[in-house]
């Protein structure tokens, strides 16, 4: 079971290094995506390991979240790059007065 | 009811000015008519005060209390020791001279009049409340409320630099007042230890609280006061503040805003934490000395005459801090004294200054000379004003640095000695102000500067009345005052000391036996 | 031995299939080359530049596959509710249905806002 | 092989009644949608405005109601309330007190999102936010008075994640709420009016760096699900006070958590949105986000290390206490060189997420049978001032204005003061409030969160609190120098007259102001009866 | 669901994996050879009959001609996802089979081992292959966009969308099946239609399955990603050699997959025909149902060829709007509906008869409905011809915005 877990860990953090190092809207998205994706894993293993269907469920709701989180988010990376025509996180810098 | 009364009366009437109309010259007109109204209805309340209160019995009088921040245990309640009536009294009676004076201060815009004489009620009616307050969280609620009309009078109106001055003054003010926060917040703590949380003035003097917890209270306490009635070193907003002002703020900065800080001094600080104010006293008599000689020293100095008046004040709020941390009841009683006496001088002076300043158009010292030639009313009001800050025997202020000095010295022959010196550099700095701004050949830039109007004398023979009977006469006050500090005194059960001169204070001496 | 095994098993096929398929396709194939055989093709003329990421796609796509996401949605939770529905009783039936009518909101809005119009 | 059986199932029991404000937000918000989906456009504006404001009005009424329904629970600590929704949620006293504020807070925003005279006739949101800005589309949309009536059910849904973060009672109830609280806000955001490229930017940041937190929250979640097996608070408690192993993952697992809402209420080191989504974000809709959100995290994270991590308030504190003092610190210090008014709010929010959490470490839940403050109450209260006086600050935000929209540079507003007194005034007063001056809301929430943090031993915490407090007044000083002392540059700003709308936002702003500062008493003594919370 | 899933030993997992992996790639063989011959037939040709009987081995020798044509890996190409998307084309559409039931518990000849003829089974094998066969889906857009060609990238996008759109239909089409049946295992599901196949109670649910699996395959009349016309070949137009020949693989075994499962979900799966167990005892024992599965997948196929001899490509809007505007409503409607009638059927609240006959008179009034005369939109007023010398200069016209390109 702590396989898993360690699994779940190191895609988290791969997540996490590539939110901190990747400057494309898109990709730091994908990795947000790949944390919660590592999480479910770790929801489910726990579950298994606690013998309960609670951490089943609590993956469902995060995969509904995820998808929101897709529908919201693309939505407004479209919008930027339509108005910019690009994706790139530092160019987002009018902000940085 | 009547001291509520009394609080609300001035606010009232900054609110109704406020919400005046103002664009009319009649309208402003109007606003001034209105605002020296109710500063003597103020005025006439506080005399009902005055004569409800009954002198012998002591203590707190007129006292009214009423739930109301039960969270808290904080309660609206008010009440007078003879200490407080004394300082209301002289902030009622100091605002309509203020008004008067200030009648024909030049404003940025003619439509700030309302606000101008608003906000000055608005600073009556809170110093007010400060000083009936008989709950601690009352008493900082007004404390610190003080300061917005404060600094919207300081940075509307006033020199060129206004606004840092009045910012200096409000964060300086604002830091002591947020330490004292942090005490009234101990205090709560504590006192909500064993049993309801309170801040009545009556309960917390009774509290038991460990000796670091007390010394550390006294502190937050004394931050607050020590910068509100300035003392060295935290005095450097004062000069600033007074030099930007105009007049009237002034006055009722130094005189009546500030004078809460040595009334903090005495009948919280003191009353709160006995053996605290006792383990910090030799600490606060050197800085008392050091504002006396520092101020004085620093007046003599100036040649801007507001910064002056400012820096006389840091000088004299030294006395009165010696005096109450002397701690006998000559000294005390002194101090008390010397506050009602400060504000009047004080008042006097800047008034009169301030009038000065405005005829001429500048407030250096350098510009003027001989100006007595051709208005011997102001300088004859400039010389009583200031002769009695520099304490000649015969006006007021003279009995109180007396008997202050006279305290010290049964206490700490070395402080009392030094702020002897005080007086001398007293004489110096008025006597130089004086000389040059009034005798000499006449210069010929002040030939516009004209005599007082019947407006300005009127609005300034009050105080000089007050200064000349009270030097004469000062027992009245002393009756008032005399019995709050017995029981300060007993309370913080520091006996006096032995005498060892030969003057003795008590309220049955007749008055002429102190000169 | 889980009843997964058999689908690895089954896609292990599959797999090798198509990697043989892959792997064998330019051995027996000849090679001529040509260069315009490797451009790609656009119907006989010359190609142009293609832009960087591929260039403009209609917005609609994003739409559509939003939209895919907030039913699949529904989907997932469709599936369990109607699997348990006989035990359910009428609290989930009509907890579910309230599910849809709110789905059910949604879609009506996009497509009053024109979200399905394709033009 | 996982068995085919199913096990048995019952239907949950929910209480309806006591649910009922959430339902009705959420009704209204989905009716928002249809109304969106078939009202004619003309009206369309005016229909969602009246919808979102009665709707919110009704739940308001309906939360009063409800709060006092609520049974007393005597326990050693007076708590009011119970567990329900089959233990999803706690409709407790700091819960139903915080809808209460919440829904006040949305009925002012839900005013100000309201107010079009300011952009004539048009709302500050943008028309179609589709369109890039400048182009025909934006045009034809202008000249069409296309507008994005959708804002109404967008709010209204944040307001119903806002609520059930408030009073959600397990973790994952909590996560769901915290996405539908935020994802509506993202969108928010991205969709001003003017300055449309700032909007989007703060838009994406928001929504980057928000979700990157919501992940590390899930995580924390996790973790604590790994630890106890359990997404109950309660269950959480048990498992964590009698622990006897697994402490680093406990650590982990808080840590995680607490990095979320930390995000949320804009604590340093996560703050580094806040500034910029405040700036870029529709006035409006920054005004609803600085006080709602702030007001829901403040109770989740509540729970959260109340409630659940309570039992290892020692492993926590220290942190917390140390998060608490550079966050009171940096905001107060860098809000001072800020030249715009609303990166200068949000540094100020920052450092009130400091004061904030200085009450919260004091973590002091009471002693039995004494009314004295308790960090829970005094967050309660504080929470309504600081929202209140914000969101009357944001209103006045949105009147100051020259030709290319709101003026936010702070030189622009100079002398203020002379041209619209009124104006000015309230601004002042909300600043006087921030500065915790007396007489103001903002010093008696500052008074009751120093308390409870002194009344939890952390005295030298209410020190520094005091001290920053002076200097963090010094810019809210700065502004009031500048609008009242300082003479306004060219023609100065221009103040727009707006509509009743805003007129009573900002005027119940400045006298909720006073009057919590003059007599607190009836909202202090709420918090305080709102108890503790219901395990 | 049989207790053996999951228990068997590894000889029978794999030879049942081989076989159906044979099964399939035969079937594909025989799917192609057939499709041609029905439409030659139906446009009065006769068809591939060359080589082998009745030229049953065209296929075959198209396969291998396929393989002798040269491998192009165009230069615009992102090189590892264009070799890897016809692989990840080909392999979901294998492993959705290793659900589907062929028949039930038999012996094995010459052992005594006794297995269900279906790979494996769990409770949720319908998620399963709706899920692995949307893997495919990603072989698709990969394939358009590493091809780095516009028409290959429109192609995968046009076909991904499209996929997307009529697996929402689809996936709602399920519903109905669960609730009736209680369980998402294939083979429970094919237990309960032992009275009754599905698709007669559900017959909506059956017809929205049925569009929805062609539109799902990207058949005629729903080949848009492959339109000619607009787009060459779609996504696999820079496809060559092999790798193209997997798409094709794909292609048809995801024809035969969405008609097994069409068969199983409402068909009755491997049961013989109706009647037919009752004259004859052993129909739904030993390696009979085989035959009467296969026979029904056929008869989809047939159905796809014949839909594609008959009918002539859509437009993609016409489409789209089908998909989103009639499918999904009428699903969501119909799962209403289903959900009260059954829990009022549960609850013995429901006369079946009464049943019966309204859902006739609503089948009539449907019919009905659609002679209604539709109201013609008026047509558009013609746009005022363009004067190019109006001004006084001339001027060519303005682009049109297009805002959503």
């Amino acid at each position: 079971m702590n396989e898993y877990i360690t699994l779940s860990l190191i895609l988290f953090t791969i997540g996490s290094v590539g939110v901190l190092v990747r400057r494309n809207a898109i990709v730091v998205f994908m990795c947000i995506e790949l944390m919660l994706n590592a999480t479910n894993l770790a929801f489910v293993s726990f579950s298994r390991q606690h013998g309960n269907l609670d951490g089943q469920v609590a993956a469902f709701f995060v995969m509904v979240v995820a998808a929101a989180e897709v529908v919201v988010g693309l939505a407004i990376i479209v919008s930027i790059y339509r108005t910019r025509r690009s994706a790139s996180v530092d160019e987002a810098s009018l902000l940085k007065s | 009811m009547i001291l509520s009364v009394l609080a609300a009366v001035p606010i009232v009437g900054a609110i109704a000015l406020a919400l005046l109309p103002k664009s009319t010259s009649g309208a402003q007109l109007n606003a001034k008519v209105i605002a020296l109204g109710v500063s003597l209805i103020t005025l006439v309340v506080s005399l009902i005060a005055l004569a409800r209160y009954d002198l012998d019995a002591g203590g707190y009088q007129l006292t009214e209390k009423h739930e109301w921040i039960t969270a808290f245990g904080a309660w609206y309640s008010v009440g007078v020791s003879g200490i407080g009536l004394t300082l209301i009294l002289l902030t009622t009676v100091l605002t309509p001279i203020v008004i008067l004076a200030a009648w024909d201060d030049r404003l940025p815009q003619a439509s700030n009049t309302n606000a101008y004489f608003a906000w000055m009620l608005a600073v009556e009616g809170l110093a007010l409340g400060a000083f009936m307050a008989t709950d601690a969280f009352l008493f900082y609620v007004f404390f610190e409320a003080t300061l917005i009309p404060l600094y919207f009078l300081i940075g509307s109106f006033g020199g060129p630099n206004r606004s840092y001055a009045a910012v200096k003054f409000l964060i300086y003010n604002l830091v002591g007042g947020l330490l004292m926060l942090a005490s009234i917040v101990g205090l709560y703590v504590v006192s909500s230890r064993d049993g309801g949380a309170t801040y009545l003035l009556t309960d917390l003097s009774n509290i038991e609280m460990s000796t670091t917890t007390e010394r550390l209270l006294f502190l937050g306490f004394m931050a607050a006061f020590a910068i509100k009635a300035p003392l060295w070193p935290l005095h450097t907003w004062l000069p600033d503040a007074a030099g930007q002002a105009t007049p009237g703020t002034s006055v009722l900065m130094v005189s009546v805003v500030d004078k809460i800080g040595t009334f903090g001094m005495i009948t919280w600080c003191l009353y709160l934490f006995p053996e605290a104010a006792d383990w910090a006293s030799p600490v606060i008599i050197t800085l008392a000395v050091i504002s006396i000689l520092y101020g004085a020293l620093l007046a003599v100095g100036q040649d801007d005459i507001r910064r002056l008046i400012a820096f006389t004040s840091v000088s004299h709020f030294g006395f009165i801090i010696l005096g109450i941390f002397a701690f006998t009841t000559t000294s005390m009683a002194g101090s008390t004294l010397y506050m009602f006496n400060h504000g009047l001088s004080t008042a006097a002076l800047f008034l009169v200054t301030g009038m000065m300043i405005a005829r001429r158009g500048s407030a250096k010292i350098s510009d003027f000379g001989g100006v007595q030639k051709i208005a011997p009313i102001m300088s004859g009001i400039l010389l009583i004003a200031g002769l009695s800050s520099l304490s000649l025997p015969g006006l007021a202020p003279f009995i109180s640095e007396f008997m202050v000095l006279a305290g010290t010295f049964t206490r700490s022959i070395p402080a009392a000695a030094f702020a002897t010196l005080g007086i001398v550099l007293a004489a110096l700095y008025i006597l130089i102000m004086y000389q040059r701004t009034m005798t000499g050949p006449l210069r010929e830039d002040n030939q516009g500067v004209h005599d007082l109007i019947p407006r300005e004398i009127a609005a300034l023979a009050p105080a000089i009345v007050l200064i000349i009977g009270l030097g004469f006469f000062p027992q009245p006050v002393l009756n008032v005052i005399n019995p709050a500090i017995d029981e300060v005194a007993s309370h913080i059960g520091k006996g006096d000391p032995e005498p060892k001169s030969p003057v003795s204070i008590a309220p049955t001496t007749p008055e002429g036996g102190h000169e | 031995m889980t009843v997964y095994t058999p689908i690895l098993v089954l896609g292990a096929l599959a797999a090798g299939f198509a990697v043989f398929s892959i792997l064998i396709a330019p051995i027996t194939g000849p090679k001529r080359y040509n260069r315009a055989k490797l451009d790609r093709y656009e119907s006989g003329i010359q190609p142009s530049p293609l832009p960087e990421g591929g260039g403009k796609i209609s917005v609609r796509y994003f739409i559509i596959a939003m939209l895919f996401i907030v039913f699949d949605i529904e989907i997932i939770f469709l599936y369990p509710f109607a699997v348990a529905f006989d035990s359910l009783g009428w609290f989930g039936l009509i907890e579910m249905f309230i599910f849809m009518v709110t789905v059910f909101i949604a879609y009506a809005y996009v497509w009053r806002r024109g979200g399905l119009e394709w033009d | 092989m996982i068995s085919a059986e199913l096990p048995p199932l019952d239907a949950p029991h929910i209480e309806y009644s006591l649910l009922a404000p959430l339902f009705i937000i959420a009704g209204v918000a989905v009716l928002g949608v249809v109304v969106e989906a078939v009202w004619p456009r003309a009206s369309r504006f005016t229909a969602q405005a009246i919808l979102a404001v009665v709707g919110v009005i009704a739940a308001l009424v309906d939360t009063v109601w409800v709060y006092q329904n609520l049974d007393k629970i005597d326990d050693p600590k007076l708590a009011r309330g119970l567990i329900g929704a089959e233990g999803a949620l706690s409709i407790d006293g700091p819960g139903v007190y915080t809808w209460g504020i919440l829904l006040v807070f949305a009925l002012m925003s839900m005013l100000l999102f309201a107010e079009r005279r300011l952009e004539g006739g048009l709302s500050a949101f943008t028309g179609r936010a589709a369109d890039a800005p400048g182009s025909a589309g934006e045009a034809e949309a202008i000249s069409k008075r296309i507008e994005h009536s959708e804002v109404f059910p967008l709010a209204l849904f944040s307001l119903v994640g806002m609520m059930l973060f408030a009073s959600s009672n397990d973790l994952l109830t909590m996560f769901v709420a915290l996405e539908v609280l935020s994802l509506p806000l993202y969108l928010l955001c991205g969709i001003a009016r003017r300055r449309r490229l700032l909007s989007q930017e703060a838009a994406l940041k928001y929504f980057l760096l928000g979700a990157f937190s919501s992940v590390f929250f899930l995580y924390g979640i996790a973790l604590t699900y790994g630890f106890a097996g359990s997404f109950r608070l309660s269950d959480i408690d048990v498992a964590v006070s009698t622990r006897t192993g697994g402490t680093n993952m406990l650590l982990a697992a808080i840590a995680l958590m607490v990095v979320g809402l930390l995000f949320k209420i804009g604590a340093v080191p996560f703050h580094t949105w806040t500034p910029d989504v405040y700036q870029g974000a529709p006035t409006p809709v920054t005004a609803f986000m600085a006080a709602g959100t702030k007001a829901a995290a403040f109770l989740a994270m509540l729970r959260v290390l109340f409630v659940a991590f309570g039992g290892s308030s020692w492993d926590w504190r220290p942190t917390i206490i140390g998060i608490a003092v550079i966050t009171m610190f940096l905001g107060a210090v860098v809000s001072i060189s800020q030249t715009d008014v609303k990166r200068m709010l949000a540094y100020s929010s920052i450092a009130h997420a400091g004061f904030l959490l200085v009450g919260l470490v004091g973590v002091y839940g009471g002693v039995a049978g004494e009314e004295r403050i308790t960090s829970v109450s005094s967050i309660l209260f504080y929470l309504a001032v600081y929202g209140v006086a914000s969101i009357g600050a944001f209103a006045v935000v949105t009147l100051v204005r020259d030709s290319g929209g709101e003026t936010t540079h702070l030189s622009r507003w100079a002398g203020l003061g002379k041209t619209s007194p009124l104006l000015a005034g309230a601004f002042a007063l909300f600043m006087l409030s921030f500065a915790g001056i007396p007489l103001t809301g903002g010093f008696i929430g500052k008074w009751s969160v120093f308390t409870a943090a002194w009344s939890g031993g952390v005295w030298p915490l209410v020190v520094i609190g005091v001290l920053v407090s002076a200097l963090a007044a010094y810019f809210y000083v700065r502004v009031i120098v500048l609008m009242f002392f300082t003479d306004p540059v060219g023609d100065g700003p221009t103040v727009a007259v707006p509509s009743a709308l805003t007129t009573v936002v900002i005027a119940f702003a400045v006298v909720a102001t006073v009057g919590l500062g003059i007599l607190p008493g009836p909202l202090l003594d709420l918090a305080q009866h709102a108890g503790a919370f219901v395990r | 669901m049989s207790e053996l899933f999951g228990h068997e030993p590894f000889w029978v997992i794999a030879l049942k994996a081989l076989i159906v992996f044979v099964f399939l790639m035969l079937y594909t063989l025989f799917n192609i050879w057939f499709e041609r011959r029905v439409v030659a037939r139906m446009q009065h040709r006769i068809g591939p009959n060359v080589n082998g009987p009745f030229g049953l081995l065209q296929s075959l020798a198209d396969g291998v001609k396929l393989a002798f044509k040269e491998d192009l890996v165009v230069k615009a190409a992102d090189k590892v996802v264009y070799i890897a998307a016809p692989i990840i084309a080909t392999i979901p559409a294998f492993m959705a089979w290793s659900v589907i039931p062929f028949g039930p518990e038999v012996k094995i000849p010459f052992t005594d081992t006794v297995t269900p003829l279906q790979l494996t089974d769990f409770p949720v094998a319908v998620l399963y292959i709706l899920a692995v066969t949307s893997i495919g889906i990603y072989g698709i857009v990969l394939a358009g966009w590493a091809s780095g060609s516009i028409y290959a990238l429109l192609g995968g996008m046009r076909s991904s969308a499209q996929m997307i759109s009529y697996e929402v239909a689809m996936g709602l089409a399920f519903v109905p099946v669960f609730i009736f049946a209680g369980s998402m295992s294939t083979s429970e599901i094919v237990a309960a239609q032992a009275d009754t196949w599905y698709f007669l109670p559900l017959f909506p649910s059956f017809v929205i399955y049925v569009i929805a699996m062609v539109g799902e395959t990207n058949r005629a009349p729903f080949d848009l990603p492959e339109a000619e016309g607009e787009l060459v070949g779609g996504f696999h137009t820079e496809y060559s050699s092999l790798k193209f020949a997997l798409f094709f693989l794909a292609e048809y075994v995801n024809m035969v997959t969405v008609s097994a499962l069409a068969t199983t979900l409402f068909l009755g799966g491997w049961r013989a025909p109706f009647g037919l167990p009752q004259i004859w005892e052993g129909a739904n024992s030993g390696y009979w149902p085989v035959l009467w599965f296969f026979l029904k997948t056929l008869g989809f196929i047939f159905f796809f060829v014949w839909l594609r001899g008959t009918l002539p490509r859509m437009r993609y809007d016409q489409f789209m709007d089908f998909g989103w505007k009639v499918l999904i409503p009428v699903s969501l409607a119909w799962i209403v509906a289903v959900g009260v009638i059954h829990k009022l059927d549960r609850e013995g609240m429901l006369d079946r008869q009464t049943l019966i006959w309204i859902s006739v008179g609503l089948g009539v009034l449907l019919l009905l409905s659609s002679f209604w005369p539709t109201k013609k939109q008026p047509e558009p007023e013609p746009e005022p011809e363009f004067d190019a010398f109006a001004g006084g200069y001339p001027v060519p016209p303005m682009p049109k915005k297009d805002r959503n390109v």
